[in-house]
């Protein structure tokens, strides 16, 4: 099972990243959020994948006959999407931005910073 | 066979037909050919997939997936109103590009 | 009376989601529920100017139950029906399909009433409400099955807008 | 520091405390001449990084008594000079500081008992210098030539402290008296390279060929300075070095080779440079550059004759160097002008200062009975114990028939030529600028008169210094041996040169013009190191983020990938899965494929968002409720931002070329190879659950909660929790910033 | 201990609300400075209990180690913690007088704040995850500050750091989750032990490489640092200051971290890189310089530059390399930090960074002529600054491993250093204005302009007196790299010792 | 967004929203739920007031700045992490008392702190794209 | 009993899913589709709740399912409307 994971998270990784090497902030954007995708499933996939039971005890804090899910990767995914989230947000309010000042979101033709000259 | 049994076939089943059914309403968002149509296609496979909530909770015997499905329907709803609101502008808007 | 009206349905709800009806998270729905309400007290513009309408309710809430509960069994049977009706067509090799827009005149109603038939013709077969008109004077309503456009109009008035008629009177 | 707003000259006075303070080192050193004389070491130690063996250390020898007075003693008479030189100038009080920093760290240089005390002198004596050479900062020449002489000798000074650090792992110590107690590196296996760093910094510091560029450009600096600068000091920090080395590092073939072919170059090619210039400073100059090759070549040697004949001459060459400086200086300040071809008959105008120029010029010239007689006497002695005596011999001789040559120059010309009519008419300079020229002119005739008043001191810093068994005598008249012939030989080829300068003056000057020169190659060199770093900047930051990303995925790619093939993590695959998780896989990764098509932004959104349901049902499938859940919402809000945002952005259009788009999918398939194989490698082992374990048993008994992840964020894990909800808000306020920045307006 | 270790990082939060909540000029501003000051004090007293003890470690919510998250201290830690306080008091006086009422209101002293936080948070904690939880905060605290002020460069700036330093970001997290995939432990300490045990030490080092990479972009070395000298002259000089003071420093901190205590199975690969690494980013970072002619983007590619001798140092693993590494990065934060703010002072008396548009100031100013030369000389190494120590320790370190070529490079790097900083000195300094004025420091008014010049001078005494009497600090950096190559204290503590 | 069936829909689902958002906060610490999803679900009900009823609008229903609801957010979680200090326990170790039978604890304070930092977080989010959108007309 | 009941559920939720799906698939306008997703869609989610309601059988798991099918049947109607209005106004402004 995690091997499907394994494989599922190297594509997503690849398609990120081939957006990611686009040249056009927003699709960086959607590479962005792949990324993130590839890499909470591959954090998934290494905490170990046991059944469907989720790390929920019984009343009284019953522990279950059976094996539960990994809680501990959970919670580290948990932190992880919120704060992917809290990015991807300012990421996209940057873009805007960047639209707003440059008419445009190539990358390459965003020279304000590191203008084409040289020393003078 | 028994109910278990039964009650086993048909939830795997279900669980399948559903995931089915997001795969072809996948197609329809690859598809379009508008934005509306996409949002339908999205809207419907929420549905789905709180369809499947639904069923795993049964499957698992958690009550938990339950509130992953309220959650969905709510959240759903801002998603489509959302997009909706965009398409809505996007069909006044002079270029028709999306 | 509404506002009470959904402030206690909120409260209900919310202790149903407890699983437990002890005071305590019933007085805690409450609470929360005035909280949430207060939140959308702006919400559905020109409450003010319906204030006798808004009396009405009132006295009126007793008597409406029982034909909200008709609407509601109304409604679920034309859900249903409505189900199985998109869903023929759906697998049908041949979709029987008429589909056109259709403009459905409704009187003089308050917002309430306008918003849950709107709703309500949503869910019943083959229609779909696209969207009110700006003087609240009819609907505008796609149906799948409009072979005869006025055939539609007169299902829908004598179906389900009658029903919601019935609640609101 | 003093003000610039106060009156003209308010701040000569600082000028006047720098020469009485210099003063009073001076006799302070002297005091102790007695001691030093009779033998003994003086040492002063203080820790300062114990731990690295470093000490504050100081020691005075003979070698660093002989620098110390002159250091000293010249300084005052610099620092009264330039009161009446420069008093008036409105940033002096800058300059007295600057000039007396320079002296300290010049005094500190030559009294540093530790190695890393010498170096922290010897980089504050380039610091000090690069502000005065520089001090005329309005002149680009003077900020170009303060440079130059910056990074040369900060050069040299860097690869002198890997010799100074190489020496102490070799000697065990940096204390300069237990170096030097404890015998010669000569057969450590690092002598070689130490050698090597220290020579290069040696030779930088005091212009040895091919370094011997920068000290002309120090002209730049104020005629004080260039006195100071040339006679006793800077340049004389790298003869110091190689002196106080010369137990250690001295008498092999490769000591002696390389200070002979450096001092020897530089010697011959200043004597031609310095021949060339009309400029009576630049002249001056090239005869430092020619004396300092001459006491390098004679430090190559082992013999005493050639230590006493180096030291002797370095002493002499302080004494009229600085007086010839400095009347120049006087010539410059009280006609305008340094031109050779302007100046004549000043001796009416100026006596006094005519007077000093002809003493100086007299002992630089080596005429009896000066000091320089005696000094030049030593040298042809001297040379004949060095490896190669006769092409030193004739070296030596052809570098001082021409410092004999230039004395004339600098001193008859301007003073007992014709009269010629300056820029401005001539006067006579005031006290302070006679003092010093005056003073050391007799002192360099009564050292020569006196020679026995100066023998201790050379022997001393020769035999107990240096580590000779005796040093040479200091006669004024050795009888008719061949040092007193080859003296005759060098005043009658002097003569000959004076007389013939002008055909010469042409020779060389069209001789050289077609010789590449140093100080333009200096120019080249700086404008190629400029271009090569211009070239790698540009190269490396273009400016262009798709080529930063590329580079950056590039380098994960490869060194993931390099790592993964040379390491070989053992990799498990186990392609059994449910039908149901294959099915998710693939419209998910269908998902991904629809991010990728460009021309509709919101299929890619759609896709985008099949992909974050696709992982929410996959998190569902393996019990994980709360994150599908959060996962699903924020798919959702992104969707909704997404929404909200996508009016106000433009539409997508792929600008790669199929053959850019076929690279980057090779980069990006590899990184995805990489992330695969890794998370393969690491499932083949068995996880270690303990800590899970610990919170499943302690969810409830110890922190009263059923459900374990919640249990962990809120409070096993509550730190990383509040960081979180820090970064939920601050992306908030930040993207607000962002967007409402425009709007809000105002002074920044 | 726990609130020893975990006050220092929660102060500067607490700052944060109440600017965050005071938003108009004044308040805020001097809530900052007022926060800074207690964190300084946090920070001493931090300081004081780690020389008493060596190493001390706290649990937050009192769980266990490995179980809960731990916050340790040892000299690296809370020394850096302690330049932390001080930049950000120095800084937060400093912006008193520079950043103005759009920006206050908009958040900036909060943000600086959380920055501030967020670093001490990376320095002080002992768990991988929390680590990462840090990097975030400091992160998400630097995209605020760099587009706060709104200029369109710093847009430009900001896309590529942004872009650039997610990538190192969601890495960091992957490689975390990954680590805790192969070991079943996010805890440092106890990392150590898993890491040594693990059966696939190959594996082991394909997880460090990818610590390396993305400790590495945020450490800006060679050849992921495009994003530094791309973003750092953009955005306000305060915040150019406490970036080229601090952000990358967490960089070399986690490097340092993570390659003395987790990941030393395979030094023989691993440092190897490093050590490749640092010799390029120390040649690449100076010639990036001495091609620039803007103020602050000579002084960012030099902190490329110098982030390679703290790398340098890590590489060579040897006590005395550690030590120099440790010295070099404590007085780099102090040095650079300064020249920044100096270069602000530059900005508003002469109206412009462009070296080649302004000139003067040595006649005009004298006392910021002094002020520069002071940080601008110790950058260079020059004796007897502080950077001199740092250079020499780092050369020795070298040349006692046998490496010639890498001490060639050391001192290489040393000598275009001061190349670059004479240039900034003949250009802004010595140069007459091109347009012939006089900008005089009086100028400004007494108010803001002692504001900006205080914390100057603060730090620029601290580079002499480092340099002057260098033996305690070398001292401390003995101690702090012998606890980073023997870390059996920090793990003790951690795992069985003083743990409370 | 001018449409009669959202607004007078959205009030009657704003409630819902607030009321179930408050429902998960409460009982994270024993079902799926907690502090994000919470909050979460609180933003989008605000999302939703604001689609129909206009940003300002919004606002003004909010009364507070959501950055001002975030920063108490992050407030409540300090005092929540701090709290324990003077009860001699470790930052941000949970202290527990019990009213009526009802557990409450600084742990709760702390989810607390996280659902109001999302909500404040996320409104502001929204806000400030929607005024932009606005602006485009 | 409930077994059963839950298993046909199911079966049906999976079954209407499926339907709503080929409706959105292939019905040939977006308002036609829109038939399809918002009344077999939603159904068949509700359909599955309700399965799950049963099956769990206690109050709270009834009263969570019945918010999420009161949610569904809340917001379908107006998501439609909404987004119907949309593709009319498309169609009156848009290129066909
Ligand atoms: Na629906
Ligand atoms: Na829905």
């Amino acid at each position: 099972m995690e091997t499907v994971l394994a494989l599922l998270s190297g594509l997503l990784t690849a398609a990120a990243v081939w957006l990611m090497l686009s040249g056009n902030l927003l699709r960086f954007l959607f590479g962005l959020l792949l990324l993130s995708n590839a890499v909470n499933l591959a954090i998934f996939a290494a905490g170990r994948l046991t059944g469907a039971a989720p790390p929920l005890l019984g009343p009284g804090g019953a522990l279950p006959g059976h094996e539960m899910a990994n809680a501990l990767p959970q919670a580290l995914l948990l932190t992880a999407i919120v704060i992917g989230f809290g990015l991807f947000a300012f990421a996209l309010a940057l873009t805007i931005r960047a639209w707003r000042s440059f008419g445009h979101l190539e990358v390459d033709r965003m020279r304000l910073a590191e203008p084409d000259e040289g020393e003078k | 066979m028994t109910p278990t049994d039964f009650l086993a076939i048909c939830l795997n089943t279900g669980l399948g037909l559903i995931a089915l059914s997001i795969a072809l309403g996948f197609v329809r968002l690859w598809r379009g050919p508008e934005l509306a149509d996409r949002v339908v296609a999205l809207d419907m496979m929420t549905s789905a997939i709180i369809g499947f909530c639904g069923l795993f909770a049964v499957r698992a015997q958690v009550e938990g997936y339950l509130d992953i499905a309220v959650a969905l329907a709510l959240v759903s709803f801002v998603s489509v109103v959302a997009l909706a609101r965009y398409a809505g502008r996007l069909a006044r808007r002079s270029d028709q590009n999306d | 009376m509404t506002l009470l009206a959904m402030n206690l349905l909120l409260a209900l709800g919310y202790a149903a989601l407890w699983g437990s009806f002890a005071p305590l998270d019933l007085a805690g729905g409450f609470v929360i529920g005035f909280v949430a309400l207060w939140f959308g007290r702006r919400l559905a513009p020109g409450r003010g100017q319906e204030g006798p309408a808004h009396d009405r309710y009132g006295p009126r809430y007793f008597r409406v139950l029982p034909q909200v509960l008709i609407l509601f069994v109304y409604f679920l049977k034309e859900l249903v029906k409505s189900c199985l009706m998109v869903a023929r067509d759906c697998i049908a090799r041949r979709p029987r399909l008429h589909p056109a827009i259709v403009t459905f005149p409704i009187g003089p109603k308050s917002d309430l009433e306008i918003f849950v038939l709107a709703n309500l013709i949503t869910l019943t077969p083959g229609t779909l409400t696209l969207d009110v008109a700006k003087d609240k004077s009819h609907l505008l309503i796609h149906s799948i099955y409009a072979a005869d456009a006025d055939a539609v109009i007169a299902d829908l008035r004598s179906g389900m807008e009658h029903r919601v008629r019935e609640v609101f009177r | 520091m003093p003000s610039d707003h106060s009156a003209p000259g308010a701040s000569r006075v600082w000028g006047y405390a720098a020469a009485l303070i210099s003063l009073g080192l001076a006799i302070a050193v002297a005091m102790q001449a007695q001691a030093v004389l009779g033998g003994e070491v003086l040492l002063a130690s203080w820790a300062w990084a114990p731990s690295l063996g470093i000490s504050l250390g100081f020691m005075l020898d003979g070698l660093s008594l002989i620098f110390a007075l002159l250091i000293t003693g010249i300084g005052a008479l610099i620092f009264l000079y330039a009161t009446g030189y420069m008093g008036d100038h409105p940033q002096f009080g800058r300059f007295v500081l600057f000039l007396f920093l320079f002296m300290l760290s010049m005094l500190g240089l030559v009294l540093a008992r530790d190695l890393i005390t010498l170096f922290v002198f010897w980089e504050l004596t380039s610091v000090t210098s690069y502000l005065l050479i520089g001090f005329n900062n309005d002149q680009p020449k003077a900020r170009r030539n303060a440079l130059q002489a910056l990074l040369v000798t900060g050069g040299g000074g860097l690869a002198l402290l890997a010799g100074f650090i190489l020496i102490g792992m070799a000697a065990g110590s940096h204390d300069l008296a237990q170096i030097l107690a404890s015998g010669g590196l000569q057969d450590h296996p690092l002598y070689l390279p130490i050698l090597g760093l220290v020579l290069l910094g040696a030779f930088t510091k005091s212009a040895q060929f091919p370094f011997h560029f920068w000290l002309p450009n120090a002209m730049a600096a104020p005629t004080p300075v260039s006195a100071y600068l040339h006679s006793a000091t800077m340049v004389k920090a790298g003869v110091y070095l190689l002196a106080r080395l010369h137990p250690t590092l001295g008498d092999t073939a490769a000591w002696s080779g390389t200070l002979t072919a450096a001092g020897l170059l530089t010697a011959v090619m200043a004597s031609v440079f310095a021949l060339r210039q009309s400029d009576l400073k630049q002249a001056l100059a090239y005869t430092t550059l020619m004396a300092l090759g001459t006491i390098t070549l004679f430090l190559a040697g082992g013999s005493p004759y050639a230590l006493t004949a180096a030291i002797t001459f370095l002493i002499v060459h302080s004494l009229y160097k600085a007086a010839l400086f400095m009347v120049v200086g006087a010539i410059d300040h009280a006609t305008g002008t340094r031109e050779v071809a302007h100046l004549g008959g000043l001796r009416r105008a100026m006596p006094l200062t005519a007077l000093a120029a002809a003493l100086a010029a007299a002992s630089m010239a080596g005429l009896p009975p000066m000091l320089g007689w005696i000094g030049k006497e030593l040298l042809y002695a001297g040379a004949g114990t060095l490896p190669v005596p006769g092409l030193v011999t004739a070296g030596v001789l052809l570098a001082n028939a021409l410092m004999f040559a230039v004395a004339g120059i600098v001193a008859l010309r301007p003073f007992w030529g014709q009269p010629i009519a300056p820029p401005h008419p001539p006067h006579e300079v005031g006290w302070q600028m006679l003092a010093g020229p005056l003073l050391l002119g007799v002192l360099g005739l009564g050292c020569g008169l006196a020679a026995g008043l100066l023998q201790p001191f050379v022997s001393v810093a020769v035999t107990i210094s240096l580590d000779q068994p005796h040093a040479a005598d200091l006669h004024l008249w050795a009888g008719l041996n061949l040092p007193f012939a080859l003296s005759l030989a060098t005043f009658a080829l002097g003569t000959l040169i004076c007389l013939a300068r002008d055909t010469l003056r042409r020779a060389i000057a069209a001789g050289l013009a077609r010789l590449p020169g140093f100080d333009p190659g200096w120019d080249r060199f700086l404008d190629g190191f400029r271009a090569f770093a211009l070239w790698q900047s540009r190269l490396i930051q273009t400016g262009r983020l798709s080529h930063y990303l590329t580079a950056t995925f590039v380098t994960l790619a490869l060194t993931l990938g390099v790592t993964l093939i040379l390491k070989r993590p053992v990799i498990a695959i186990a392609l059994s899965a449910s039908p149901l998780l294959w099915l998710i896989a693939g419209f998910t990764l269908a998902g991904a494929v629809l991010a990728l098509v460009p021309g509709s932004r919101i299929a890619n959104i759609a896709g985008i968002g099949t992909v974050g349901i696709g992982v929410a049902l996959i998190f569902i499938l393996f019990g994980a409720p709360d994150v599908a859940t959060t996962q699903l919402m924020v798919e959702t809000l992104s969707a909704v931002l997404f929404g909200i945002a996508m009016l106000r952005l433009p539409g997508i259009i792929e600008r790669r070329s199929p053959r850019k788009q076929l690279l980057h999918a090779g980069i990006a398939l590899a990184v995805g190879l990489c992330v695969t194989l890794t998370i393969l490698a690491i499932v083949s082992h068995p996880l270690d659950r303990h800590i899970t374990r610990f919170f499943e048993e302690g969810s409830y008994a110890q922190a009263h909660g059923l459900n374990i992840v919640n249990v962990i964020l809120v409070d096993f894990r509550a730190f990383d929790t509040f960081g979180e909800l820090t970064v939920v808000l601050l992306a908030a306020i930040g993207a607000y910033a962002l967007l409402k920045r425009k709007a809000a307006g105002g002074r920044e | 201990m726990s609130w020893i270790l975990a006050l220092p990082i929660l102060a500067p939060f607490l700052t944060a609300a109440l600017a965050f909540l005071l938003r108009n000029r004044r308040g805020s501003g001097w809530v900052s400075v007022l926060g800074a000051a207690l964190s300084l004090v946090l920070a001493v007293r931090l300081l004081l209990a780690v020389l008493e003890h060596g190493v001390i470690a706290g649990q937050m919510s009192a769980w266990p180690a490995p179980f809960g998250i731990t916050l340790v201290a040892d000299y690296l830690s809370a020394a850096m913690v302690l330049i932390t306080a001080i930049i950000s008091l120095a800084v937060a006086i400093w912006a008193m007088a520079e950043i103005g009422q759009t920006s206050t209101r908009l958040g900036w002293h909060g943000l600086f704040q959380t920055l501030i936080g967020g670093v001490s948070g990376a320095f002080l904690t002992g768990d991988l995850f929390n680590l990462y939880v840090w990097f975030e905060v400091l992160l998400i605290s630097s995209f605020g500050l760099l587009v706060i002020g709104g200029r369109r460069q710093a847009i430009d700036g900001a896309v590529k750091y942004v872009t650039l330093n997610l990538i190192s970001t969601v890495l960091f997290l992957c490689a975390a989750g990954l680590t805790y995939g192969a070991t079943g432990t996010l805890n440092m300490a106890d990392l150590h032990r898993a890491v040594a045990a693990h059966p696939d030490p190959g594996l082991m080092t394909v997880i460090a490489v990818m610590f390396m990479l993305a400790f590495g972009l945020k450490a800006a070395v060679f050849p992921l640092f495009f994003w530094l000298p791309a973003s750092y002259h953009t955005p306000h000089f305060a915040v150019s200051a406490v970036f080229a003071g601090l952000l990358t420093k967490v960089g070399v901190y986690a490097l340092i971290r993570s390659f003395t205590l987790i990941f030393t199975h395979d030094q023989g690969y691993t440092h190897q890189i490093l050590l490749w690494t640092a010799c390029l980013t120390m040649l690449s970072g100076v010639l990036g310089a001495a091609a620039q002619s803007d103020f602050r983007k000579i002084l960012s590619f030099h902190i490329v530059s110098q982030i390679g001798y703290m790398v340098l140092g890590l590489a060579l693993m040897s006590p005395l390399a550690l030590m120099g590494g440790v010295f070099y990065l404590l007085h780099h934060i102090i040095v650079k930090a300064n020249l920044f703010l100096i270069a602000g002072v530059s900005r508003r008396l002469t109206g412009s960074s462009d070296l080649y548009a302004i000139g003067g100031l040595y006649r005009s100013a004298p006392l910021l002529a002094v002020l520069f030369l002071i940080p601008a000389f110790s950058l260079a190494g020059f004796p007897p600054l502080s950077g001199f120590w740092a250079k020499y320790v780092l050369v020795r370190a070298s040349l006692d491993a046998g490496m010639g070529l890498v001490a060639f490079v050391a001192l290489l790097t040393g000598l275009l250093t001061i190349y670059s900083m004479t240039k900034i000195w003949a250009e802004a300094f010595w140069k007459p204005h091109p347009n012939g004025s006089w900008p005089r420091l009086s100028d400004i008014p007494a108010r803001p302009r002692w504001l900006m010049l205080a914390p100057i001078i603060v730090l620029a005494a601290m580079t002499v007196l480092i340099g002057i009497f260098p033996q305690p600090f070398i001292s401390f950096a003995t101690i702090g790299a012998g606890q980073l190559l023997d870390p059996a204290a920090y793990i003790e503590t951690v795992l069985r010792g003083r743990a409370s | 967004m001018n449409s009669l069936i959202l607004s007078t829909g959205a009030r009657f689902l704003v409630a819902l929203f607030l009321v179930f958002s408050v429902y998960v906060l409460l009982r994270g610490h024993n079902a799926p739920g907690g502090g994000f999803i919470g909050g979460l679900i609180a933003a989008c009900g605000f999302a939703i007031h604001a689609f129909a009823s206009g940003v300002a609008e919004a606002r003004r229903a909010l009364r507070v700045d959501p950055r001002s609801i975030g920063t108490w957010g992050l407030i409540c979680a300090l005092i929540a992490g701090l709290m324990a200090g003077p009860l001699g326990a470790a930052p941000f170790q949970g202290i527990w008392a019990e009213i009526a039978g009802y557990k409450i604890s600084s742990v709760l304070l702390f989810d607390i702190g996280v659902y109001l930092a999302v909500i404040g977080g996320v409104l502001t989010l929204i806000f400030a794209l929607e005024d932009l959108g606005e602006e485009v007309g | 009993m409930i077994e059963v009941i839950t298993g046909i559920l199911a079966l049906l939720a999976g079954g209407f899913a499926l339907i709503a799906a080929l409706g959105v698939l292939r019905f040939p306008d977006v308002l036609t589709r829109m038939h399809a997703s918002s009344k077999v869609g939603s159904f068949a989610g509700a359909l599955a709740l309700l399965a799950a309601a049963v099956d769990i059988g206690t109050l709270s798991a009834a009263t969570r399912a019945g918010f999420a099918i009161l949610f569904i049947f809340l917001t379908a109607p107006i998501g439609a409307h909404l987004l119907g209005r949309a593709a009319l106004w498309r169609r009156l402004t848009g290129r066909r």
